[in-house]
């Protein structure tokens, strides 16, 4: 039942590296899940670790209202999760998780939360035997013992392997369903997952912040299209697809007078000349295609085929359940709904 | 080819090898073992070897005692650590003899603290060990914390430890093996020291348990050297072969 | 609380910079300017520091060109490591002056190379020298070694290079610095060494370059120890200011 | 043209770790790509350096019938690319792609590759002021510059963002269609992208080897099931699956005479007791569904949704364009041609 809050500035120097400055804000409703998504060296980690209290910066970190930016990480009452785990190797599963329970008055019991996670049986274990999905289970339970009032997770699984990252991920979001959390991943379809709202890093700066609707479908600029995993299309490039586009300004504009085509190409940026849309939302072989493009490559993925296609000279990607062959023609439908400038 | 390049350097490894290896096993080989037992049994040499494991392990725990904090400083960062490095550094590349000079020049008459002599004086003896070997303690506890994760003391900070319990219970046990290599390498250093020694505490006075009193003793080292200028190579080998075996013990300790 | 742990540990560190620090600032605040200038002139004293210099830099150079390779194989590892690790570190614990005289009962008369005198000769110096200071040339270009991804050689084998080819390409342009690291700690030690040197070649004769012709003088800290033993703490902290100046050019190097 | 095999058994011991022993066989034909598939631990990158040459062994490796076991790496002519990159630091990125090229007859330019891998830009830099991506396609050209025989590939997208990696994985597609190569790799999706034959290893052996249509649709064990991400279903918790597979078994003996249905249940092992089936080939509420499920969670994925459903004991999950409501009823289909015990 925490609402927090974060606005900060600070500029990181490494050892021979250049300074890096992260000048980012974001807030979090109570039991929200808030995703930082971006590329490595976004800042997306200084950001987290700077709202823990692990670095000093200027701006203001409050929670519930109250200003905590001059209290040490100890007092804020956090939970985090690292990417690497960070159990202490010198102490059993046990003590691993119990460590921070000394320090507050209300805790949860160890051998229930590793129960509840399904890591009980390695309570006498020493952290350097487990696995990484076992460790990073130990690592959540340790956080969550201290009933922390909000959860810090800084791509806690991104060292996983794929099985392991699935079902830790399930573990994952039932934990973070009624806790307010900070998670930051580069991983779209993690982000998807937990998500309440994002907020989109790149160079040290929020790009974009929403829902994750608003996010993967109205990316605020190629960079986070691309990072979303939408199509980011030229449209100087694609002259057909311009055609097209203009076709339906200009017959909205006859039949509702509004001059406006879904497609706000007219916001006055030079970005409007992009137009992102999500290969989910292209549709192939459609009897009333926009235009016709050629298969180029189809990758097979769980559960569908991400399938590339080129016209004019852009490329495309879309999913079909039934992948074309490549080097064919097909036709393409672009969803006017789902097009969006960028 | 591969054959050639292992050939070359294991040939160019095993000379440095037999100049490191072949004097230390002609000393053990070369030595009397009448005179060997002799000196062992020598009630002289027994005080110089209670000294000179003594007073080097005083001079090892007052170098962790301080070096200990100094290592977390050091190793966490702060503004003008490069002087302080250099200065901690320092004592390794000073000459020995220099060391001794540079002691008396601080800390003997007319120096910083004229209430307490250091010539000649178990204080003295310390404050050149100590000086000499304060380094080793200082680097291989900084080298301990350095290899700490830095996300393990925030994972200890924001479960609810502050800096003091972070350190009990997580800094502290896991760099502890580095503080005890620094204190035995601060040790070592301790007993092996000549120079710094010879020039400020030449000889001591200090108290000696199993006589109950307050004798007077040399350093090892400085005694194995007086003892060659004195009665030859002979008399002073099988004193340095009883030093060697101390000091062996101290390095196995090391490893 | 987090500044109570802080001004703890910054406290204990500065009593140890202060223990370090304070003797060298009286050192170098009590010198009398007029007799190092004077000091600085003798036609004696620059052949000691020429001495001081130049017999260290040769035993540096030995032990680079003997310890890299070795330091190549301990980083690789092979078996019987443990021995030869051992070996290496040995000379680190040894007592100076037992140092010294090993060395006389390995190479001197009656040792195993009849042939070469080492009492009193550059010979001995140099050995002596190499000695104390082929562990610091060995360790620091095994750590560069041992800092070397594996995956870099073995990126370049794959690719067409043999081991001699990865080490002039790859290994040895990426260890390069902490060769000369250790090199010039080796270097450093050699300066510094007093006991073996005393015990091993108190006086030598050398070519001095200036003279056109052999000369003899002492190793610079024999010499500081000589001068003070003669002429007394203030005269002796001359020379052993010019030596200190000599040691804080390599030092700045080291760093 | 090189057709490799390599049948290897060493056993590796890193400091404190317990002895490691690979043992484990696999064959390339020329030009097809072979992925060696498996958890983190499995051996697979042991395997994959001591082909290269790196390792000591015991057994055989070949290059189109030569038995090269005693060539050192550099005699190979083999190409490597690693999971950290592995890039030469000293070097620039040109420099970089033509270390190997002296030792080599005939070579590939340097420039002509960078710009093919889209990367000439960066041929003056030095390594360490890389992207990730941009590393990576260096490593790549380094490997290519030599004309290599052979490919090996140890994760090379592992470390990169998942933009990068779909980008990177399209490039590798590509690279690797005319060029014998093993390729390693904990991904699945990557592993059908990119592979011609799998092989699954674990705790240092091949557990299943074959193309990847058979070790996807038919894992030889629970573990290869899980980890390819089909379902594995314990027919003793799944009582009402139990029923209609042996209902078919009935009524296919009845029909037939063979007595044997497709799920293969008496061949003799306990095993049997579970099947496999994946996840894309479940349907929901189909009108003729063989059970009903309820659901569980949803979790959004690029074209789809993943939708976990609980029946009788156990979970599955399968793939649903529309997603149902979490807690509602579904009926599963099951095509019985893709149920495989295992």
């Amino acid at each position: 039942m925490t609402r927090l809050t974060a606005d900060i500035r600070s500029t990181f120097t490494a050892d021979g590296a250049e300074p890096f400055t992260v000048d980012a804000a974001l807030e979090v409703e109570s039991n929200e899940t808030c995703v930082v998504l971006g590329p490595s060296g976004s800042g997306k980690t200084l950001l987290l670790e700077t709202i823990a209290g692990f670095h000093e910066h200027t701006g203001v970190v409050t929670a519930n209202g109250t200003d905590i930016t001059g209290q040490p990480p100890e007092e804020r009452g956090f939970g985090f999760v690292f990417q690497d785990y960070a159990l202490f190797p010198h102490m059993t599963v046990r003590e691993n998780v119990e460590y921070g329970t000394r320090y507050r008055e209300s805790s949860r019991d160890a051998a229930e939360l590793l129960a509840e996670l399904g890591v009980a049986h390695l309570s006498e274990r020493n952290p350097p035997t487990l696995s990484g999905g076992e460790k990073q289970r130990v690592a959540l339970a340790r956080a969550l013992a201290i009933r922390p009032s909000v959860m810090l997770l800084d791509e806690p699984l991104a060292a996983l392997d794929v099985p392991t990252q699935q079902a830790l991920r399930d573990d994952l979001v039932d934990v973070l369903a009624d806790v307010t959390a900070v998670y930051v991943t580069h991983n779209r379809t993690t982000a998807r997952a937990v998500a309440d709202r994002i907020v989109v890093m790149q160079d040290g700066r929020v790009v974009q912040r929403g829902t994750p609707e608003d996010v993967f479908e109205r990316p605020a600029s190629p960079m986070v299209a691309r990072f979303t995993g939408a199509n980011v299309i030229d449209l100087s490039a694609a002259p057909s697809l311009r055609r097209i586009l203009d076709d339906d300004i200009g017959s909205q504009a006859r039949s509702d007078g509004s001059g406006r085509g879904p497609v706000d190409r007219d916001s006055g940026t030079d970005a409007a000349d992009h137009v992102a849309i999500r290969p989910e939302a292209i549709t192939l072989n459609d009897a009333d295609g926009d235009l016709s493009a050629t298969v180029e490559r189809v990758v097979r993925e769980d559960a569908t085929s991400r399938v590339t296609l080129a016209f004019d000279d852009v490329t495309v990607e879309a999913f079909a359940t039934s992948p074309p062959v490549v080097g064919t023609e097909v036709a393409l439908s672009f969803p006017r709904d789902r097009l969006h400038p960028c | 080819d591969g054959t050639s390049f292992t050939v070359a350097t294991a040939t160019a490894g095993s000379l440095l090898m037999v100049a490191l290896g072949l004097p230390l096993f002609m000393f053990v080989a070369r030595q009397t073992p009448a005179l060997v037992i002799e000196k062992a049994l020598d009630p002289d040499v027994h005080r110089v070897l209670y000294l000179g494991v003594y007073g080097p392990l005083l001079a090892a725990l007052l170098s962790l005692l301080f070096g200990v904090p100094l290592a977390h400083l050091l190793a966490k960062g702060f503004s003008g650590q490069p002087l302080v490095e250099s200065l901690v550094d320092l004592p390794l590349v000073v000459p020995h003899s220099v060391a001794g000079i540079i002691i008396l020049f601080g800390f003997g008459k007319g120096g910083a603290f004229p209430q307490f002599s250091v010539l000649g004086t178990m204080v003295g003896l310390v404050l050149a060990m100590a000086f000499v070997s304060a380094p080793y303690a200082v680097n291989a506890s900084r080298e301990a914390f350095e290899a700490i994760d830095d996300r393990l003391e925030y994972a200890s900070r924001i479960h609810g430890a502050n800096n003091w319990e972070t350190f009990r219970r997580v800094t502290g046990p896991l760099a502890v093996r580095g503080m005890i290599t620094g204190g035995v390498l601060a040790w070592a250093r301790a007993v092996s020291e000549f120079g710094a020694v010879a020039v400020v505490a030449y000889s001591v006075e200090f108290f000696y348990p199993f006589a109950g009193g307050t004798v007077t003793a040399q350093h090892a080292p400085v005694f194995v050297y007086n003892t060659y200028l004195q009665g030859g190579l002979e008399e002073s080998g099988a004193v340095a072969f009883l030093l060697l075996a101390v000091s062996a013990v101290i390095f196995l300790l090391v490893r």
